[in-house]
């Protein structure tokens, strides 16, 4: 799972603590950014904000009280007053409390007062399952920030990608919705040191590159498709697996070049499937390449029910590496 | 304080006639585009709602007197007193009602305004009502945190008072002693629903005591009254004291939205109704008044006749300003 | 746009009336269903309540304040102390104010409690355009209860559908988001007379019956669809336009036979394209039928941008009869 | 009223001595249960996480005591002393946090509770805190429209008392004058943040003056003055006189949830601990008291025994309950 570009200098870290990094260089590069949240100078649910109340004080790292609808809409008017706020939300299901905020008015507020000024903020929402925190704790919600246009919206799969993906968003001129996965908190990658490691929103990035079929990902699906591929590629199914990275703006270009090449696809994420990620992704490949695919875009997603608090039945809900790879095989044999 | 009057001269920093003058020219603009839209709306078709503002200038007027060309507002969309007031010209605020690219929103705007100019703070407004008050929490912390003496102001109506929003952002803006200001207008209705139906407490300003900050309610039809209430909420949220929550009793003169019927008002509504640019008028040399006014109308009429002469904007406006670049 | 069954008794009124006598003469019958919502006792922002209140008094028919997660949370709380709540919302946007009580709270408080019981709530959510409402008072957000599990979804086209829809959705154990169609509020249908007028919940009706590809829409776009179709009638171009009525469930057998027939298709909304509805139906049809398809199946939908409140401007943002001709073409000849 | 104790009587009707006992057996039930839970999370892998309410079981059992078993709880997810003390025997409780098919939900409740049950007026929780305000005045409207006289009781905490839903709720609540009772267990924390660093208010029945209800603050250790407190509260609400907000000042023995190495608190932070079980048993027959204790605790084990035994449920329990039928 190496990352394309040269890693000189790395280091050995938490996708959490990576993010944290991330943060705590721009932060002593730039006065304008301050980190809000519940418990994040109290170390943080996470982690993420970990020491960071310690060298910039309360001041810039606050914790707020439980006000999910109050802590976004802060930051939509923290970031038109030239702030960078960073907002750690909690968890993705908190965007149905917050949704006022984060999709009519930080997504909106120059598109409806015709504005072309920059505006930085960054949401952290933590997603996912991560055993039993249930159905109101483990949601994908990332198909929100699709739909409703005027965010930029990353989901990170590895500790590398965590930081560079923060040092963008830092320095993006747009709100960023940011999705921390739950259950990648705390593993461990090689991350370039420095601030200026960024990876640009908007680029995926080929994890395994094959040719019998692409298999597009994000976020927790990353490291489950790249086991399925392997597993595959013993029955002689060779599968491109590509990490999206960015939801919005996705990576037409390159998951077209992909897909035009082993016309085959599928979409594996964490999220429900009915009107998820998948959904988009499996029309709009088929609305541009429909006469290169040989088989329909298929798509392995969450079960359409709530996630039980029940660790087992939470587990049955989300794709395992077997219906991986058993749509693998539909896909490039059936 | 209900009783307020204007031969009662209210407490505070004596306001000089120059002030007054000056409330009195931009509440004759208002009041003047308030006649000019009632025409336009009848006569027109007009996109949108217009939420006539008449009878409610002086609560906008006066607040936004008291407030620094630097400060930031974030208003409710009746009228438009609080554009006027902050210092918009009625240029920009009529291209926008009529959908023009003169509009400060290059006429993406429109009868829920969503006018904005941020050189003078002019922050723009959220038509969900209520969603303004964090957001001017924020800006009142990134005044706060970058150590300006800026304050915000959230001007909010009676009905929006009950947004959960209003609660979360009071609780933090009280707690961290942000300079923060919440203005209500309270004109008793939200649309055709009473207030007293839907409300525990006739004063909005009651809610102030659970957050230990100073509730005030003051004569909404009395500017200066108004304006003298909000200097001193001012002043208190620049000296570091934190949120002030204001109250001007108003009132609604017209429909909640222009052609509103109305069947849900007593016939007699208006007998209680009194003018506020008489009220300050009355405070005024009677000539220097009239001239104002006459001023006013003919400012707005040849605005109103730019505007209208305008094309539309373009098509590809609905593809600006989504993403910065 | 005949009904399918035979109209023996019907009167000529607008849709938003039709959903008013349904709840009238459902009122009368049932003594649990009460409504609530932001000026429904004074006549109802869009007269859907008209009458109401004299005729039940304020006790049953009740002006709220404007809370919006308080009204839907509300509804969650009497339907399962056994009431029948009908809350009108005013509109779609608003499901972003009350997105915790609707999606975690409605939709899921049977699941995460284990419950088997029937719980009955009517969420009526006023959706799209309508001359200039602007950004945050025109979306169409009918995707969202298609994406979250656990609430049926409907959205009429007609007045007749208007009443037997919500004459389904009052006697329905599960709670409904009642979309009714903003521009169609006081267009007039003949609308059958009688409490037991059901349109069930969950079954698409075929609007014109055709051969050469298949439409599928409803709410707003059904009429222009129905032009389109006629228009493309005398070029040769025989669509069959289904309107689906309901988004959860979905009538995946009227879709897919009709599909199968026609071998072509393309779905048309007003709500906006990426990872809207259309996502959703073009990527199951591509999954269930792809072998029987002679083309991509195409979506028209509202452009991904905030609503202008400008009227000419809001326009450009919603499909067209000409690009629904546009796209019929492309289906059938490109 | 925070230094009430044990020798004063508080006012209002006198509990009786069979009360005491109920009140001090579901008590011991209720830390029993504790004590059987924080060695299971030690021991066994736990989905989801525990927040245990040991040092705040007063609270609940105190309130719940003065409910009737048609009123409606809605609860908030730390420890079980609402559950218990509303009815609910140990069994169905442990099954929920084993993750078993004999728990309420059928086992896909877990650490946030979401056990249930409606015969007893046992709702369910709503784990986005908050989110049970509106619910708790869904079913008070319900009961006020049948014109029975049952009451709904919302329970939260201290921090959850931020959340708009609380005064959007309130704003209803107090005019429709619903039968609502609003009990929050203020511990003085929001898992590490002290409520004073975000709250403008020590005193969250403070807020009520605002909406013109009753705020009334009760030693939450003391379940007898809970009890008197609750009771009158929902003797107005029957009586058709509206809302009530109880504060019970409660102390939250260990770290927010099981495991929460408390970093943030200091460390003799438990020198201020009252034990409620101790409190309430020096009013009672000290045999008596270790008899109940006695019987409590095998109770408990019998049931984690019978929990433990069970097979998970099964894998289609995920699809079932989603659409009624
Ligand atoms: C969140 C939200 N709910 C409902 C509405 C619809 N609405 C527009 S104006 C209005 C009444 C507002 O009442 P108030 O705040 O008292 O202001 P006023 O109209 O009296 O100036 C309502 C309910 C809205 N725009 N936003
Ligand atoms: C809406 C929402 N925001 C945040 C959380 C995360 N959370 C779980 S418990 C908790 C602290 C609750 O504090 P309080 O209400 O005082 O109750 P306590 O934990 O002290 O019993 C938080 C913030 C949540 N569950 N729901
Ligand atoms: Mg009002
Ligand atoms: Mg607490």
């Amino acid at each position: 799972m190496a990352d394309t570009q040269t890693m000189a200098d790395t280091q050995s870290i938490t996708y959490n603590a990576a993010m944290g990094q991330a943060l705590v260089e721009a932060m002593r590069e730039d006065d304008s950014i301050f980190v809000l949240g519940q418990g994040v100078a109290t170390g943080g649910w996470f982690g993420a904000e970990k020491g960071l109340a310690d060298e910039f004080g309360t001041d810039r790292v606050i914790d707020s009280n439980i006000s999910e609808a109050f802590e976004a809409g802060l930051a939509a008017g923290a970031a038109i007053a030239g702030m960078k706020p960073v907002i750690n939300m909690g968890f993705g299901d908190f965007a149905l409390i917050a949704g006022d905020e984060i999709f009519h008015k930080l997504a909106k507020w120059r598109y409806m007062h015709g504005l072309n000024v920059p505006m930085t903020a960054v949401i952290i929402f933590p997603i996912g399952t991560m055993n039993g925190a249930g159905p109101e704790h483990s949601s994908c919600t990332e198909v929100l920030g699709m739909h409703f246009p005027g965010l930029k919206v990353v989901v990170p799969s590895t500790a590398a990608d965590a930081k560079g993906l923060m040092c963008a968003a830092l320095r993006e001129p747009n709100p960023v919705l940011f999705h921390s996965v739950n259950t990648l908190s705390f593993q461990r990658g090689d991350v370039p040191t420095g601030s200026d490691h960024f990876v640009p929103i908007g680029k995926a990035c080929v994890r395994r590159p094959g040719s019998s079929a692409t298999l597009l990902t994000y976020g927790s699906m990353v490291e489950p498709s790249l086991q399925a591929a392997g597993q595959l590629a013993g029955e002689g199914i060779d599968l491109e697996v590509i990490d999206l990275r960015s939801l919005v703006p996705i990576d037409w270009p390159l998951i077209l070049d992909s897909v035009r090449r082993t016309n085959r696809a599928m979409v594996v994420h964490e999220a429900m499937k009915t009107a998820g990620p998948g959904a988009e992704i499996a029309a709009h490949i088929q609305e541009q390449a429909f006469f290169d695919l040989e088989s329909p875009v298929l798509r392995v997603a969450g079960k359409d029910v709530p996630l039980p608090q029940h660790g087992a039945l939470e587990a049955l809900c989300i794709p395992s590496v077997a219906e991986i790879v058993a749509a693998g095989r539909q896909l490039c044999l059936g | 304080m209900n009783d307020q009057h204007p031969g009662k001269n209210p407490g505070g920093p004596a306001p000089d006639s120059d002030l007054l003058k000056r409330m009195y020219q931009r509440m004759a603009l208002t009041r003047a585009i308030e006649q000019c839209m009632a025409q336009h709306v009848r006569n027109n078709r007009f996109s949108g709602w217009w939420h006539p503002g008449e009878g409610q200038e002086a609560a906008g007027i006066g607040a936004s007197a008291a407030m620094r060309r630097d400060d930031y507002l974030f208003y409710q969309g009746r009228g438009c007193s609080w554009a006027i007031g902050k210092g918009m010209a009625p240029g920009p605020i009529l291209g926008d009602l009529l959908g023009k690219p003169s509009g400060s929103t290059g006429g993406k705007g429109g009868g829920v305004p969503h006018w904005v100019d941020y050189a003078i703070g002019v922050m723009g407004e959220g038509a969900t009502l209520g969603s303004v008050y964090p957001l001017a929490a924020g800006a009142a912390l990134a005044a706060k945190q970058r150590g300006t003496d800026q304050v915000a102001l959230a001007n909010f109506g009676d009905g929006t008072a009950a947004r959960g929003t209003f609660h979360e952002t009071l609780v933090h803006a009280a707690a961290w002693k942000l300079p923060l200001i919440y203005f209500c207008e309270n004109n008793e209705w939200l649309v055709g629903t009473p207030l007293k139906q839907v409300s525990p407490t006739e004063n909005i300003a009651d809610y102030a005591a659970g957050y230990h900050i100073p509730g005030v309610v003051v004569d909404g039809q009395d500017a200066q009254a108004v304006y003298t209430a909000t200097a001193e909420a001012i002043e208190r949220a620049r000296a570091g004291e934190g949120p002030t929550l204001i109250e001007a009793k108003v009132f609604r003169k017209h429909g909640h939205y222009a052609g509103d019927p109305q069947h849900y008002r007593a016939p007699d509504y208006l007998d209680a109704y009194r003018d506020p640019l008489a009220l300050l008028a009355a405070r005024l040399d009677e000539d220097e008044a009239s001239a104002l006014w006459a001023q006013a109308e003919a400012e707005v009429a040849s605005a109103y006749q730019a505007a209208m002469a305008e094309d539309d904007p373009a098509p590809d406006t609905i593809f600006k300003d989504l993403y910065y670049g």
